[in-house]
């Protein structure tokens, strides 16, 4: 493992304290608990916190700003965040109109955002983010992954927020994103997690795991190497499969790196993504293309589509400014 | 119960635990995220770092004080789960007062139910309860027969162990392996594996 | 090598289909010869050009947009573009206010530019950027190579021929900010050219190479993996002795990312440099912290500082709408 | 010189350049950025695609439209260089008629003049100069002591393999390598074998 760090102990605080520096003019960081505010605490409206486990940045703390989110929880890598880091995020972002908690699926971080919710001494709602097609849906599970979407969903809820809309159409706002967004990832290499220092699959050379989670799970299948038009083939009928789109219908495509995927193959995937997308009658009107979920070091990237619709649209196409999404402003 | 025996137990947990990096890491890694190692070391790590406090206090404070510290250490699933356990266990110990051996089998018993109502889980989702379920029934059928303590231990050790090795050809439907069908097939569950090594540590203890 | 691909003769065409699909509203592609522009022609202003090899992303077509570029003309991976290109982008996006080049200085791209710019029937003139100075400069070298500063003076030099500023006056503020900013990179793994198909360089676990090139150019020394600290210690060395800057002076500082180092990796980078620098007297003012001058998929990054004055600030300050950069609109 | 000769020495040089794919390569990515081959290899398929047409032209215009084709195909340091070393031959033949074997010295002497041009580059400075001008001078000289085609070719042949030679001791002070200081000693220069290995397919031409 080869990577820009000092003591393996210490590289959450180190980087969370360049990311604070880097842009001070958006954000604070508070340590123990960790946990990270925008500069100008908002008066007016809902609190829209998130957080999760480290090494998927921007996510969440990149999002942290005007029309998208008050607080983010960061906790270990790939280690869900604790309650006391949430209690303490709403302690100093609510602003009587109750905290809107936005939580990717998972057991982990479902349960400690949960029982941040039961300590809260305020009014709160929790949208659970679930857009990873790779799992599929069954009696068999508890349900899908929040993944790339999860961005989608912060940008709408934080804009409506924004407008001083009450908890429940904040959350509504939420789950109806989510509901009309799938996501399925490709890995190519594996992800090193720090503290672990190897990587937490073995892959070779001829080889892809499609489907993969973006903390490194096993997704559908390990399968052979291909071109990227055949790759990413399988990819659109998994997410048309869980989507279901009528014909004509308007989306947003983001395709998203997982932290060592260059552009330059983003921009690719993009191209073909959207060519299938379009014989499958759909329209791309918003895009979305670079690192925005990402998997560590992973090389791979994911597809994620979402459904719009005209309040989507506003909500996505308003103003933001935040250290990784910014326009309007 | 008194706090030193709670001492002595973190700190043979923690023995277990960083014995067993290897074992954990690579189970997290098969058909989870590789962490579950990290997170149970730091979680014994901040237990066996209170030892001092923790010997002031009475068994049921200890163990609350224990839950609130996982809750705030650990974080991912087995943070929540293990914290809620404590917490279970410690409310049972306030009630009932630190008795018989009756007792100690409900506060398990009391604990795993915790977990149980905290992750929405039964026994068969390849998860620690696989583990921590057979243990609690064990636990309470050998209290409520007057079995000795070193029959109890045994048997304890035995059950556990059975469990954490039942895991190995289910197919998740909890946790992060869930979803991943017949490929979480052949792999024991990290946490089914961390439990079963904690409670075999705690039922050495001399 | 895995990649997300198809042919790889085609990648560079079907990565820059991809990228101005998905940023049709703001640029606008030419295939063969192969060439980018803003999708509305300015009419006002000197017409600023750049390009170079591909493999940069999101250098230079990234930067097409209002107060940035008019045209980028990219060449295969690596490899400078050719003249005709020059030619063709600039007979688009000229305005009778002449073009001026944004070049990074190595042979190739320079003498391919001139030669352009020798068959231009119009005014141009033409910027070098060489902000890397792990290549030492002495009567022996053909002078340093232009890296990461290059979006710094694109980003100037663009703004201020918004302005409607004349050839001579973009060329001069491009040659100050140029003169005023120093990089330096660091390698822990090399890149991969497609075409090659394998490492351009061979390094251990235990190796990083310092100084290296944005092409996997060998740079000063392979020297031992070590920690974060220590490793922008001597970066940071590197860079003062280029720039002698004054105690007290203002500075933007940019981490740059080489295509496959986590942004986690890149703000705790971003700790330690700002910290060092103020060690220095060096007061960071503006910051940019991301992949902005790639190097394929190299897990790597460089330091930037660019030392400021109001002129600098104001034109990094002012509004800027392309698909790798955006504020104030 | 005529057309088919041209064409000839076209496929003979894409035919060397394909053959020595690795060694190019690896030169390229020990003191470079690792696309000499795929360069000269795009230069080369481009000219030998256009043979039909070529064909068709004197032999002036032939050079020149290979000049021009070199520039809008290589790009890179080699592809305005090589571009420029037609382009500077092509203006000799036109106005001296295509006729003595004087004449081809004297072209290729202002081919090579003109990549010095370009390229503000001179001999010593590990580049592609370092073979070209040694086989330039060598070839005026030998053109003037009138001397067998043969002979010619085979002094030809030595000493761009001397000059590719010379280059792996040297710093390099011009293209990539500029600034490895010594770290570029001990690798021969990717442009000075890609030029030696041309020379030595043209010579060889039956
Ligand atoms: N809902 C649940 N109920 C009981 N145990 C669970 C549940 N979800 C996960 N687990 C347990 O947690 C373990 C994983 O813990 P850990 O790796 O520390 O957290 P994470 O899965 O968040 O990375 C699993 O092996 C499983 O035993
Ligand atoms: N100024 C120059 N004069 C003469 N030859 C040069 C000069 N700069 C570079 N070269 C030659 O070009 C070769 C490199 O070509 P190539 O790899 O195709 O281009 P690039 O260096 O742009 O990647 C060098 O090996 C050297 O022989
Ligand atoms: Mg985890
Ligand atoms: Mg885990
Ligand atoms: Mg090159
Ligand atoms: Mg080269």
């Amino acid at each position: 493992m080869k990577k820009f760090i000092n003591k393996v102990d210490d590289i959450l605080v180190e980087s969370l304290s360049g990311f604070a520096l880097a842009h001070s003019d958006l954000v604070q960081l508070n340590l123990d608990p960790n946990f990270l505010t925008r500069k100008q605490k908002a008066t007016h409206k809902v609190a829209i916190i998130s957080g999760g486990g480290s090494g998927h940045e921007p996510l969440h703390a990149g999002y942290l700003g005007f029309g998208m989110l008050d607080a983010a929880c960061p906790g270990h890598v790939f280690t869900s965040p604790t309650p006391d880091q949430m209690l303490a995020a709403a302690e100093a972002v609510h602003a009587d109109k109750g905290v809107l908690f936005i939580v990717k699926n998972y057991a982990g971080d479902v349960m400690n955002f949960e029982m941040a919710a039961e300590m809260l001494p305020f009014e709160s709602a929790t949208v659970l983010t679930s857009d990873d097609c790779a799992v599929i849906n069954s009696t068999y599970t508890t349900g899908r992954r929040g993944v790339a979407g999860t961005v989608i969903v912060e940008k709408c809820v934080g804009s409506l927020a924004e407008t001083g809309a009450d908890l429940q159409a904040c959350k509504a706002l939420g789950d109806k994103v989510n509901s009309r967004t799938a996501s399925m990832g490709v890995a190519l290499t594996s992800c090193t997690v720090p503290a672990a220092g190897r990587p937490t699959f073995d892959i070779n050379d001829t080889e892809l795991e499609m489907g993969v989670g973006i903390h490194g799970e096993p997704g559908r299948k390990r399968e052979t190497m291909r071109e990227a038009d055949a790759i990413i083939k399988d990819v659109i009928a998994a997410i048309m499969d869980a989507l279901k789109p009528a014909k004509n219908s308007e989306a947003l495509l983001l395709i998203n790196g997982f932290g060592a995927t260059p552009l330059m193959e983003l921009y690719l995937i993009y191209n073909t993504a959207a060519k299938l997308l379009n014989e499958h009658g759909i329209h791309i009107t918003r895009s979305l293309v670079g690192n925005y979920t990402t998997a560590l070091d992973m090389a791979g990237a994911s597809v994620t589509l979402c459904l719009l619709d005209d309040e989507i649209k506003q909500h996505w196409d308003s103003a933001v400014h935040t250290p990784a999404l910014r326009w309007g402003v | 119960m008194n706090a030193s025996l709670i001492v002595a137990a973190a700190i043979a947990i923690q023995d277990t635990i960083l014995k067993h990096e290897a074992d954990l890491e690579s189970l997290d890694r098969a058909i989870g995220d590789g962490d579950h190692y990290i997170n149970m070391k730091r979680g014994a790590g901040a237990i066996v770092d209170m030892q001092q406090e923790l010997s002031t206090l009475s068994a049921d404070a200890a163990l609350n004080k224990i839950g609130m510290k996982l809750l705030s250490t650990i974080g991912g699933a087995s943070g929540p789960l293990l914290a809620s356990f404590f917490m279970g266990m410690a409310k049972v110990l306030k009630e009932k007062g630190d008795a018989s051996i009756d007792t100690y089998a409900q506060a398990f018993a009391t604990g795993v139910d915790t977990i149980r109502q905290r992750g929405k889980a039964d026994i068969g989702e390849k998860t620690m309860l696989d583990v921590l379920i057979p243990v609690a029934a064990k636990f309470t059928a050998m209290a409520t027969q007057n079995a000795s303590s070193e029959e109890i231990r045994a048997a304890l050790i035995t059950t556990a162990q059975q469990g954490m090795l039942a895991t190995k050809d289910l197919i998740a439907t909890k946790g992060r392996a869930a979803g991943l069908g017949e490929r979480a097939i052949g792999h024991i569950d990290p946490g089914a594996k961390s439990c079963q090594l904690m409670i075999e540590a705690v039922c050495k203890i001399a």
